[in-house]
């Protein structure tokens, strides 16, 4: 059992620069920030190590942080731009019983982040999720298609802060 | 006209209709759909002639087994999924020749022989004649048969299980 | 000779009498042995997660009802769970154990579904009338409780909606009474049935590292042989109370973490269920169950992820409060969704068949999945 | 015999033998179909605690009526990519091949299609038409589930043949007849000359009989029953795994042509147990019309016991099918060869020699 700011330390030790930040002064829950092209190597030494084992992942959810900068067209519609996606990775010990939170922050023109996929299988649908949600793309992942989505919809990805409906799909107009 | 002749038209119409089927259609499971039921056809005429037990047993082994294996087959090793399962023809000419001159020697046997018929009753049951004789008389060629058959399915079951 | 063979594509549904709701798998078969399954998700898709940003806190809780609508209670118990430790409630002692007792309830329920139409997957149709039968009473206690059969909104933030009905006790009490003798009905009928193991043993195993490597959770990592229950492991609520045991999957027809081990687990946790029900309801206390609800949900910045043993397993809740009185982000964990994964693992190498009686053993509930 | 009656009151031997032929559909399968649909229903829904339909007449027993009246009125929908011949001969196929078993069917002394001496030959015989209606419906529907399930249902019939027909063989070894009359009138007078009982032998070879015979009954009657599809062997239309095998893409009046070829099968194969071991139409303990001196009330008294001897089998095929659940595909094809067939073989095995004693 070790408590986040213990693992932190931990983890400081051992990736330097690629371990960005711990956050505790928000309420309830503390987390690490990690740099998104470092996550799988680590997730798999948070795996390995044995006195860390995360053996489950628990939960995987892409964030959309609004943070950009907000513009709004001649239509009143708001957009945003710069700013951070995130994908925050919720971890357990089952043998140990210790629970981590993870954050990977990306740019939100560009976002990129490394599959844990190869560490928890689990993690699979939850990034294709995060895929079709906020199109953040997961490098390496061996089978990125939208899961939830219709395998065709190419209006964006819904769950951004700033997503439109389309006015149609596939002929039907879309705000019946 | 008698009973009997109208089944027997009946029997032998669906025995050449489907048989003309049999060779004119382009798709194989269709040709041995058709098949099954020149069969039948020929099961009916066997009983009209008397040969209930011969009857029965055409129907058991033809319909009953060889045909639906063959429809198996056809089924299994085609892309069953689409219809276009069809065949085309071949070597016409020498067909035809071959087929015209056996029609006018069976037609040329038909009209040079002296028929006669023989009045019967309405045929009684062959079983226990066809029995008795296949177990006295016929007794060899009987076990024989059995024997190549089991040889058979032991052949067949030991190459299925290669 | 060189024989082509040719595997086939068999789609099973979206509409299909055996994928509990709109699935669709993509079975590449060869005769009747399955090569591959791609399942494909997203019918059921109602939005949940954008839904919750229009709404205020409060108005989420009659959506979580309509993700997994065979558990609804404990979706909504999840949901006040993460809630009030997101803003630092203290609810009253009632409150928790009326939630258990629902809770609980609320399991054996959606374990009487998911046995009666596993019953009816590998071909036996009576069971499932006769789970159906015992379901009928539990949702009839909810319906004098809350006025809701299926979808009920009665867990709050801070509270319930209503106190117990006054005839409450005496019912759940007489459920009890007569509901056990029908669990071992169900057995004789069902689970030590010669064709029942025959179809479900050493069918579909889950080994033990495969399933925490997939993040499964609930009935199907314990019928693996994990003893592993939130309620236990990660207590929340009043559950600390209770005298009740974890059953595990022994592989007792068959190998550890088979259909039948899962099928049996909840056959036995409907029993556990039972148990804690009595004690709940001869312990519970008095006091109001609306005193703690807060007139104005604005919970502080911050976020949280909270989760619960749902009948399917490990249900949570990611929460991420902005500070305003809409959730800036609110990411359920599905069990259902997490099960779904490991699915082909299962299928792979087994019959047409059998992806029928593996897909009842893992109990997913679509509505879940596609939220 | 009915013919001979119907030729002496009609004069016209083409009318007779068509009445005689039309007679068992009209007076027993199609009332048989109705009555079973129902019973079904009732037998399904008392043993679910349901009750079943209960709107249409007294406790619903217009239910099936109202059916086969929506059944004709539906439109008859024929997909666009099936093969149309085949598609629309395929239920024909399947009820010719239930039907022409019946004309071999001794309802009573008095009441039979024909007194073939193959009788039970024949059944086995034109079953084989069903199968190829069943294979031709899977085919023609241009769908992988009607397919899979016509597959699967061939493969099934056929094997389960193999079991029926060396159990058929041991009672013809027993009997020297192959005539369903002739094994019906040979157990006559009381129930314990029926061949479940070892009889109309006496001695120490009907003692010796026994326990074959009931084996061979349960064997028979296992086979039968997956021979006609239903649970537990009725994976060729197992709802949760094919939606419902061959017959998918039929509506209509083409759906109840296999409907009724599966009740009217049923009854087939519960006729030939009962003809088989059970004294056929021969009732149990003597006849009414026999004391009275009304020769006229027995064949009425026999086809009473016939049918209810019938029914019975079929009511036990229904409890099976809402007890128990369904075995995989390679399960059935195991219990067919593993244990059927072994079993059968021995049976015959012994009770040639108990026969020859």
């Amino acid at each position: 059992m070790k408590t986040a700011e213990e693992i932190f330390n931990t983890l400081k030790e051992k990736f330097g620069s690629s371990i960005v930040e711990f956050k505790a002064d928000k309420p309830v829950e503390p987390f690490i920030i990690v740099n998104p092209l470092e996550v799988d190597k680590i997730s798999l030494f948070l795996k390995d190590e044995k006195d860390l084992l995360f053996d489950s992942l628990m939960n995987l959810s892409g964030v959309d942080d609004a943070n950009g900068i907000k513009e709004k067209d001649d239509k009143g519609l708001e957009t945003i731009k710069g700013g951070t996606l995130s994908v925050y990775y919720h971890i357990e010990s089952t043998k140990l019983r210790h629970k981590l939170t993870l954050k990977a922050s990306t740019d939100r023109e560009k976002p990129e982040v490394v599959t844990v996929t190869e560490v928890w299988k689990g993690a699979d649908w939850h990034e294709r999720e995060a895929y079709d949600m906020y199109g953040i793309i997961f490098l390496n992942h061996p089978d990125l298609r939208r899961i939830l989505m219709p395998y065709d919809w190419e209006f964006g990805f819904p769950l951004r802060k700033d997503y439109k409906n389309p006015e149609f799909y596939q002929g039907m107009k879309v705000p019946y | 006209m008698n009973i009997y002749d109208i089944i027997f038209y009946l029997f032998a119409a669906v025995t050449l209709l489907s048989a003309f089927f049999v060779v004119t259609t382009r798709n194989i499971v269709r040709a041995a759909f058709f098949l099954l039921f020149t069969f039948f056809g020929v099961a009916g005429i066997y009983v009209l002639l008397g040969a209930d037990f011969v009857a029965i047993v055409q129907l058991i082994v033809y319909v009953g087994g060889i045909l639906i294996l063959l429809i198996f087959g056809v089924m299994i090793t085609n892309k069953i999924t689409q219809v276009d399962i069809k065949t085309g023809t071949i070597h016409t000419l020498p067909a035809a020749i071959g087929v015209g001159l056996f029609t006018g020697v069976i037609g040329a046997v038909i009209l040079n022989t002296e028929w006669f018929e023989i009045k019967t009753d309405i045929p009684v049951s062959t079983l226990s004649t066809l029995g008795r004789m296949l177990i006295n008389e016929y007794v060899l060629v009987f076990e024989l048969l059995g024997i190549l058959l089991l040889v058979a399915l032991i052949g067949a079951a030991s190459m299925a299980r290669k | 000779m060189a024989l082509k063979t040719e595997e086939m594509v068999l789609n099973m549904g979206p509409q299909h009498p055996s994928t509990h709701g709109v699935l669709r798998l993509e079975l590449q078969i060869d005769g009747e042995i399955i090569i591959d399954v791609i399942p494909h998700i997203g019918y059921l898709h109602r939005c949940f997660e954008k839904h919750c940003e229009a709404m205020t806190y409060p108005q989420v809780i009659p959506y979580t009802d309509r993700m997994d609508y065979l558990a609804s209670m404990y979706n909504e118990f999840g949901y006040a769970l993460a809630m009030e430790r997101l803003m630092k409630i203290e609810v009253p002692e009632r409150v928790e154990y009326i939630r258990v007792i629902m809770g609980e309830l609320q399991r054996i329920a959606s374990h009487l579904v998911a046995l009666g139409t596993y019953g009816a997957d590998i071909g036996a149709f009576t069971p499932f009338l006769f789970c159906f039968r015992d379901r009928e009473r539990i949702l009839h206690l909810f319906e004098i409780t809350c006025g809701a059969r299926l979808l009920y909104n009665y867990i709050w933030i801070g509270g319930l909606s209503h106190d117990l009905h006054p005839d409450f006790i005496r019912l759940t009490k007489e459920f009890i009474k007569d509901f056990r003798p029908n669990v071992k009905e169900l057995n004789e009928l069902l689970s030590y049935n010669r064709i029942f193991i025959e179809r479900t043993a050493n069918v579909g195993v889950l080994p033990i590292e495969t399933a925490i490597n997939y993040g499964v959770s609930g009935p199907n990592l314990r019928a693996s042989g994990m003893k592993w229950d939130l309620r236990k492991d990660d207590p929340y609520s009043v559950y600390h109370k209770f005298d009740y045991d974890i059953p595990i999957g022994k592989g007792e027809k068959g190998k550890t973490g088979d259909c039948w081990d899962r099928y049996y687990v909840r056959v036995l946790e409907m029993d556990e269920s039972l148990k804690i029900i009595e004690q709940a309801i001869e312990q519970i206390p008095d006091g109001d169950v609306t005193s703690a609800i807060p007139k104005r949900v604005k919970p502080p910045e911050g976020q949280i992820y909270t989760r619960v043993e749902n009948p399917r397993g490990e249900l949570g809740y990611f929460i991420i409060s902005d500070g305003s009185i809409n959730p800036a982000r609110v990411k359920v964990r599905a069990p259902s969704f997490v099960t779904m994964q490991v699915f082909p693992e299962l299928c792979k190498g087994f019959m047409v068949a059998d992806v029928v009686a593996i897909l009842g053993s893992v109990d997913i509930v679509l509505g879940e999945i596609d939220r | 015999m009915m013919y001979d009656w119907l030729y002496n009151l009609t004069g016209s031997e083409i009318l007779a033998m068509f009445i005689v032929s039309l007679l068992p559909l009209f007076v027993f399968i199609l009332p048989f179909a109705l009555f079973a649909v129902l019973m079904e229903r009732k037998v399904s829904a008392h043993m679910q605690d349901r009750l079943g339909p209960m709107r249409t007449g007294y406790h619903g027993i217009l239910q099936t009526i109202a059916d086969i009246i929506k059944l004709l009125q539906k439109e008859d929908l024929v997909p666009t990519a099936t093969d149309k011949i085949l598609f629309n001969l395929a239920p024909l196929l399947a009820f010719i091949g239930s039907y022409a078993a019946f004309a071999a069917i001794p309802f009573s002394g008095f009441f039979i299609g024909t007194k073939i001496d193959l009788g039970i030959i024949f059944i086995v015989g034109v079953t084989g038409l069903v199968v190829a209606g069943i294979l031709m419906a899977g085919w023609a529907s241009n769908n992988k589930y009607s397919l899979l399930g016509a597959m699967r249902a061939a493969a099934q019939i056929i094997s389960y043949e193999i079991p029926t027909l060396l159990i058929i063989l041991t009672i013809i070894m027993l009997t020297g007849t192959l005539s369903l009359y002739d094994l019906s009138e040979m157990q006559t007078a009381y129930f314990w000359n029926w061949l479940i009982l070892g009889g109309p032998a006496v001695g120490l070879q009907k003692i010796l009989l026994i326990p074959f015979m009931i084996m061979g009954c349960l064997i028979i009657y296992t086979s039968t029953l997956a021979e006609v599809n239903r649970t537990p062997f009725d994976i060729p239309e197992a709802e949760s795994e094919l939606v419902s095998g061959y017959h998918t893409e039929y509506s209509g009046m083409k759906f109840a042509m296999f409907f009724l070829a599966e009740y009217a099968n049923m009854f087939a194969v519960s006729a030939i147990v009962a003809i088989m071991f059970f004294g056929g139409y021969q009732s149990p303990f003597g006849y009414l019309g026999n004391t009275l001196g009304w020769t006229w009330l027995v064949p009425i008294e026999q086809f009473f016991w016939f049918t209810s001897k019938g029914l019975f089998f079929v009511f036990v095929q229904m409890w099976l099918r809402w007890t128990l659940p369904r075995f995989r595909v390679d399960q059935l094809m195991a219990f067919c060869w593993k244990y059927l067939i072994p079993f059968s073989f021995v049976i015959l095995l012994l009770v040639g020699l108990i026969a020859l004693m």
